[in-house]
């Protein structure tokens, strides 16, 4: 199966490590994951609430190009980022479901050039990962089984709502299956789809904070080595902001936070550069990792 | 195939009826009785102030008989008001009363418009129809159908058992069928009984034993039914019984077979106990389970897994009641009418995870509370959760899988009283903290609100707001160990975090799993939801579409006890009225098929919805059973050749209508 | 001239085929040209419309006029049979319905033109020159006849007396017709000398059509891997059998292709291809709006397969403009 | 000068005169066909609650909208009729379990007809009212007027006729022709 890749912005900035270790895992299980031609800013959640049908125009020309882009066929477009998978998602949905607005931005699309005709279903890695690919054929080329090692995994809130495409909206399991899959141990905890502050935690950082410190600290609370997650912003926040936590709120946080791709990698055995692991501020503790033979993971 | 099929010439006479000033004000009458004048085939056409009163319908019977009439019409109501009186009028005349044709002008024109010019036109538009109709109208005979006086009631809970006990007694020949090996459903497994709290038990183990004494009844438990065929008053019903391996007639309940199986404990979770107890593979449900008679499980039975078992039970039994080689039996009887109680099932709480059922140890649904209070339940009614505390706070979350687009919209109108119950059992048997979260009390009913006075007395506290979740994340050392339930108290407008050691799911009702077969077998309507439908919401609540069907209880929609066996005794009522009259008329709308005609392509066989169209082979040409048509016509549109003609809705007659409807007055005519 | 009763045959709006059906009566068509004289029959005999024009009115028998009306020249012959002719039999599907050409109902007479004389891929015609419809040479004026806008069955132009229907009629009916007019014993007027009962009376796989059928899909013959042995319809083929007179035997069908309505209704349907229609849809397997257009679209011409035979006899008769 | 062209002015010229003929004093004419047990008890009781609306429909009751044969349909229109409505109950509760389904296969691939012969969409509808709802007899039947008296009338057997003359006419035309060039 063939799948188009929408990076979006954060996959080229704080987020490179996510890209880098989807496209190494994506290689490492013979994948073919192309990336989208000329793609353009998904308009992220901001520009939907200023100007609906701009924003779904400006998210549209995306789908427009993906299929350009392949011929025939419904076109599965992978968006890593929680943001991009949210506001596309929604502007396929909407132009399914509304005339008006399908009307509307194919006329805003064809000033461009360009028509939508309703191929592209925007689909998530995870979801790709577990339901397309599938967790025995995942297990099958695992290397390196995570064993004893206990994951809390975070999923936070636009993967799974409004749109509960591939899970619960409430109570997420899919990445907890994956992470299983993997050898490792889910912790399971309440939190998973609470919110990590956003991007309060750049305007109104207190409430950021306060927001994060709870999954954090119950995270490690129930005894976590390490919390995986499918969103670039809840990555950055749960990683970045531990010291501060720490400092402020007489905190002893220190948990590892990196990309549920990665910890695919580490299982599959790629390289820690492949993965981009020495992007992380806090380096998983890997070592107890190891080959069925007793050699260590290569990465660690 | 226009134009009169019969040689007599015809002699119509046409009544308007000025029903007072209802049609009068608006309709011109005189001037629609002088245009019908005008028409072919009309010998009279007269107005009249109330043609359905005593001097108007004699007037018609004079007529009839003076002037010879062959074709009577009258414009006036709805034909689904009067058109029987009027036939029955016109058959006293001495006139075949499918020889009648009604027009209405009322309900269709007088009450819905305010020109007179425009109301007046459609007036003549519709009585030229029925007069172009009536020239193809045919004498027909009323259909008469016998009653079979045995009833069959389908669901032994407490609706069945109580409609089986009203006819029975009236000295009705009564089949109660019931899925499990015992009658009592729900209502058996209940503790107490809102809002009176006396004991579900005490007040329903009386009735089930009448049940199995009853010589009117006979009680099928563990068996279903399988088949329904034929019509009011003549249904044929199969009746599987599922083999419990043991002998009926011997078997006398007095477990020793279960005491001697070679199981020293249970291993399959207790049906009845919904699951907090294990029962043996030979077992009794519970105590009072009626019939006093053990049953096999065969999933679970090492004999039947592996053929290699001592059979302790075999020789334990003294009466050789047990017979492993007991086949599936299937039952074919004969019944009048049926009553469907087929009552309900609970929602599955597991559907909204946020509530942590089967997650959280100490999460119950309220019929696992039921059991779990109760003095012949799993713990001898000590309250002990499934981590073996006592729990010291209690919360009861209401509308669970109610009330909530994304499970169920409807109200399952007992969770609130119920839930008030369990608040005041939990109280007494642990005298427990104990919360209520919900959205409304709804205590409509008699003493019910007394009923919920009485429970703020005894300070059960009362949360509006909805729960968000319930969950185990502590964030004070207050909360460790404990489930969270985090609503909003509406009343206040804050969030609060209410932590308890128990916590109970108020969960809704559902139609069965199988409503759907249910209904298909028995040829009658679901609602959206998939609770039966009712003829109509409020002047026929226990009819069905379908003559001689009759539903009560839950089946028919989220009900409590006292409901459910009122219900019961309607349809039960409504049974007796049908078997009492012997017989009863139908409208003789029916479909035939022209044999000479007929070219045999099968097309009406695939789509009549209740198999009335049988093919005869020798000929090869369809042939309906006048028995089993409803007469909904559906074939005759179908008919590809139109070899099939429906009694007074023959096509020619629909042709005529159009064309009269249309046929505009000369002068008007282009 | 013999007393042998007059028999003339007529060609209009028609492919021909009808005129040539009657050498299908093979060798028993001397049978006929021994019993009756056969004074106009234009695809095989030399007679012109002044030869008939000669005749007294209603000298002629029976006159068996086939082909839709469609140019005023038409109108004008089956008027003048009519006028010669004791009986007017409508012969084939063509005058009895409209037929094939009547299926141009669909479009405007200017459509039409345009198409043929410009459009059409096969048309060399820069100036887009259309015929005159009259025109001068060496002093002498000739006129075309006028292309009407509508086509029409025989019974719409003129009074007709029997129908003998089918694309085209066959031997044997044409045979028991003339049999029958010949014996003098007429039928009653307007009758279609044809059994009123449809097609699977006497189709040969009448026996293999299942009694629940439902449809998912509808296939196309030529798309289809046809079971020679197996009722169309049961294999999803539209088979207009269940709507059309019988009295053809079924020859289509044991040619293993589907029957198309040539023989039309039985007497009692007023609209053939309503009929199939109702008839088709009502066995459509899905419930959902969505899924019973998924279904129904795999009829991709309703017009031209439930009306290729009737649309000018139809309840609409033509396109609506 | 073209014949043909001549003709269709005369044509055009005329129908032009027809519809003014046609529209002043025209009144959209609805057949509606409502089923016995929901539709047609939903329209008596849009009467008594009084429920005013146009006086355009004129109902035909038939035991169920499985009864309504395509025929019916296309008669009506060929009669005169501007608009056909057809009533039944919503899928589910049909009181003879499907009938509303077939109704619905059928009315589905009729559209589809109707709309390949040139009658517009808008003038032919089918509507699931159950004996509840008097309010939507009211509705709908107000709707379905305004739009057909959009779309003016449909005039079928006008137009019948008009084709027929189409015979006359044209063959005056010729002999006119005709006469001229034999002087």
């Amino acid at each position: 199966m063939k799948y188009l890749s929408f990076p979006g912005c954060s996959l080229r900035s704080t987020g490179r490590a996510y890209e880098e270790s989807i496209v190494a895992v994506a290689k490492a299980l013979e994948i073919q994951y192309e990336e989208l031609k000329d793609w353009n800013c998904c308009g992220a959640t901001s520009y939907v609430s200023i100007d609906e049908m701009d924003a779904f125009a400006l998210a549209a020309r995306n789908l427009a190009l993906a299929e350009l882009q392949s011929a025939e066929g419904t076109i599965n477009l992978v968006a890593p980022c929680s943001a991009c998978y949210l506001v596309l998602s929604k502007t396929e949905r909407y132009l399914e479901d509304y005339p008006n607005v399908s009307a509307n931005v194919n006329a805003k699309l064809n000033k461009a050039g360009l028509h939508y005709n309703g191929r592209v279903e925007v689909r998530h890695p995870l979801d790709v990962l577990v339901n397309d690919y599938g967790l025995e054929n995942i297990a099958k080329r695992i290397k390196y089984p995570l064993k004893g090692l206990k994951v809390a995994c975070y999923y936070g809130c636009q993967v799974v709502r409004p749109f509960s495409k591939f899970d619960h909206s409430h109570y997420p399991v899919t990445m907890d299956k994956l992470v299983q899959a993997l050898g490792a141990e889910p912790v399971d905890w309440p939190l998973k789809t609470r919110c990590c502050g956003g991007s309060l935690t750049g305007t109104t950082q207190e409430a950021g904070l306060r927001l994060n410190r709870l999954l954090l600290k119950e995270a490690q609370k129930r005894g976590a080595d390490i919390m995986v997650t499918c969103c670039p912003l809840c990555q950055h926040n749960l990683e970045c902001y531990q010291e501060r936590i720490n400092r402020i709120y007489k905190e002893k946080i220190e948990l590892p936070v990196a990309y549920f791709t990665q910890l695919i990698g580490v299982a599959l055995g790629l390289s820690e550069k492949e993965l981009g692991m020495q992007r992380l501020f806090k380096k998983p503790s890997l070592e107890h990792i190891t080959h069925p033979k007793g050699e260590m993971a290569n990465a660690w | 195939m226009h134009g009169n099929g019969h040689n007599e010439p015809m002699r119509i006479g046409f009544y308007v009826c000025h029903c007072g000033h209802n049609i009068a004000t608006i309709v011109d009458v005189k001037a629609l009785a002088e245009y019908v004048k005008t028409l072919p085939g009309v010998s009279i056409s007269r107005e009249y102030k109330y043609m359905c009163s005593d001097p108007g319908q004699e007037l018609i019977q004079k007529d009839i008989r003076e002037h010879s009439l062959n074709r009577v019409i009258v414009a006036s109501c709805s034909p689904l008001l009067h058109e029987h009186t009027f036939r029955t009028a016109v058959e006293k005349g001495g006139l075949n009363p499918y020889y009648f044709q009604m027009v209405n002008i009322r309900e269709n024109v007088s009450w819905v418009h305010t020109d007179t010019k425009a109301a007046t036109e459609k007036a003549k538009d519709l009585a030229r129809a029925a007069v172009q109709r009536v020239f193809h109208h045919k004498a027909l005979e009323t259909k008469h159908v016998k009653i079979h006086p045995d009833v069959l009631v389908v669901g032994g809970g407490i609706a069945g058992i109580h409609a089986s006990l009203t006819l029975a007694n009236a000295g009705k020949k009564v089949y109660l069928v019931e899925r499990q090996p015992t009658i009592g459903g729900h209502m058996a497994m209940f503790d107490k009984t809102f809002p009176t709290l006396d004991c579900a038990a005490c007040i329903l183990t009386p009735k089930m034993s009448q049940v199995k004494n009853h010589p009117n009844i006979t009680l099928w438990t563990y068996s279903e039914v399988s088949k329904v065929d034929g019509y009011v008053g003549n249904y044929k019903i199969a009746v599987k019984r599922k083999p419990r391996y043991i002998n009926e007639e011997l078997c006398v309940g007095c477990m020793d077979c279960i005491e001697k199986c070679i199981y020293k404990e249970g291993k399959t979770p207790d049906e009845f106990n919904v699951g907090l107890s294990k029962r043996k593979p030979i077992y009794i449900p519970f105590p009072q389970a009626t019939p006093q008679i053990v049953v096999i499980d065969r999933k679970t039975c090492i004999e039947f897994k592996s053929g290699r078992c001592k059979k302790t039970c075999i020789e334990a039994c003294d009466r050789k009641a047990i017979d492993f080689t007991q086949k599936e039996e299937i039952k074919e009887i004969e019944v009048g009418t049926i009553i469907l109680t087929t009552g309900y099932q609970i929602f599955d709480a597991s559907r909204v995870p946020f509530y942590g059922y089967g997650k959280y140890p100490n999460v119950y649904t309220s019929l696992e509370v039921e059991r779990l209070v109760n003095a012949s339940g799993p713990t001898g009614g000590e309250l002990i959760l499934r981590d073996g505390r006592h729990p010291k706070t209690v919360g009861i979350i209401h509308c669970v899988g109610s009330r909530d687009k994304n499970t169920n919209r409807w109200c399952s109108r007992t969770c609130c009283m119920y839930s008030l119950k369990l608040a005041h059992l939990l109280k007494e048997h642990t005298d427990a903290e104990v919360y209520n979260f919900y959205i409304d009390i709804r205590a409509a009913g008699k003493s019910y609100e007394e009923f919920y006075d009485k429970l703020l007395d005894e300070n059960v506290h009362f949360i509006r707001g909805r729960v968000a979740e319930v969950s185990d994340w502590a964030v004070r050392p207050s909360e460790e160990g404990k489930l969270i339930i985090r609503a909003e108290d509406t009343m206040i407008g804050i969030v609060r975090r209410v932590p308890v050691d128990m916590v109970v799911l108020a969960v809704g009702m559902e139609p069965q799993a199988d409503s759907q077969d249910v209904r298909r077998m028995f040829n009658i309507s679901c609602s959206t939801e998939g609770f039966f439908l009712e003829r109509h919401p409020k002047l026929a609540p226990v009819d069905t579409f379908t003559d001689g069907i009759f539903i009560a209880g839950a089946c028919q929609g989220p009900k409590d006890i006292p409901d459910s066996v009122a219900q019961a005794g309607a349809a039960a009522a409504q049974a007796l009225t049908l078997i009492d009259t012997g017989e009863i008329e139908l409208e003789p709308n029916t479909a035939f098929v022209v044999q000479e005609e007929c070219s045999g392509c099968r097309t009406c066989l695939t789509i009549c919805p209740y198999n009335a169209i049988s093919r005869d082979e020798a000929k090869q040409k369809a042939f309906i059973n006048e028995a089993l048509c409803k007469g909904c016509g559906t074939c005759v549109a179908a008919c590809p050749s139109g070899a099939i003609k429906q009694n007074l809705f023959e096509d020619e007659m629909i042709f005529s209508e159009i064309d009269g409807l249309l046929k505009m007055e000369q002068s008007a005519c282009c | 001239m013999s007393d042998k009763p007059k028999v003339a045959f007529y060609w209009c709006a028609s492919c021909g085929g009808c005129e040539e059906s009657v050498v299908d009566l093979a060798e028993s068509i001397l049978d006929v040209v021994a019993a009756v004289d056969i004074v106009m029959w234009p695809v095989a005999m030399d007679f012109k419309k002044k030869d008939v024009e000669a005749m007294a009115d209603g000298s002629i028998l029976v006159s068996m006029v086939n082909g839709a009306i469609r140019t005023s020249e038409q109108e004008e012959m089956a008027k003048l049979m009519r006028k010669k002719s004791k009986l007017v039999i409508a012969y084939g599907s063509c005058a009895h319905m409209g037929g094939i050409p009547g299926l141009a109902n669909q479009f405007q007479r200017e459509e039409i033109l345009q198409y043929v004389y410009e459009e059409s891929p096969s048309t060399v015609n820069k100036e887009k020159t259309r015929p005159k419809m009259k025109f001068g040479i060496n002093g002498n004026s000739v006129t075309l006849p006028i292309f009407f806008n509508v086509v029409r069955a025989l019974d719409q132009v003129i009074d007709v007396d029997y129908y003998l229907p089918g694309c085209p009629p066959t031997p044997k009916l044409l045979k028991q017709a003339i049999e029958v007019l010949l014996s003098g014993k007429l039928p009653e007027k307007g009758a279609i000398l044809a059994p009123d009962i449809a097609l699977c009376d006497e189709c040969p796989k009448k026996d293999t059509k299942p009694s629940d059928l439902k449809f998912t899909e509808f296939k196309r013959p030529h798309w289809t891997k046809i079971d020679p042995n197996t009722c169309l319809l049961a294999q999803g083929i539209v088979c207009m059998g269940p709507a059309t007179r019988g009295g053809c035997e079924g020859v289509c069908i044991s040619g293993n292709m589907p029957c198309t309505g040539c023989f039309g209704p039985t007497s009692r349907v007023k609209d053939q291809g309503a009929k199939i229609l109702s008839a088709l849809a009502s066995q459509v397997e899905a419930k959902d709006e969505k899924a019973i257009n998924e279904t129904l679209a795999t009829i991709p011409d309703p017009i031209g397969t439930f009306y290729r035979y009737g649309l000018p006899s139809s309840l609409l008769r033509r396109k609506n403009f | 000068m073209l014949l043909n062209a001549n003709l269709e002015k005369k044509k055009t010229m005329s129908t032009i005169i027809e519809q003014e003929k046609n529209t002043n004093g025209w009144e959209p004419r609805i057949v509606a066909f409502f089923c016995n047990w929901c539709t047609y008890t939903a329209a008596d009781l849009a009467g008594v609650s009084r429920l005013r609306h146009a006086p355009n429909a004129r109902i035909i009751r038939v035991m169920c909208s499985g009864r309504v044969d395509p025929q019916f349909i296309l008669d009506a229109f060929s009669k005169g009729a501007d608009g056909v409505l057809i009533g039944g109950c919503h899928p589910g509760d049909c009181h003879y379990m499907e009938g509303n389904y077939k109704a619905l296969r059928r009315m589905q691939l009729l559209k589809r007809m109707l709309k390949d012969m040139g009658i517009e969409e808008k003038r032919f509808r089918l509507e699931w009212i159950s004996a509840s709802e008097g309010e939507r007899v009211k509705t709908v039947i107000n709707e379905m007027t305004e739009q057909v008296r959009v779309l003016g009338p449909l005039g079928l057997p006008k137009k019948f006729k008009d084709w027929d003359k189409e015979l006359e006419s044209l063959e005056q035309a010729v002999h006119g022709e005709e006469e001229a060039v034999h002087v």
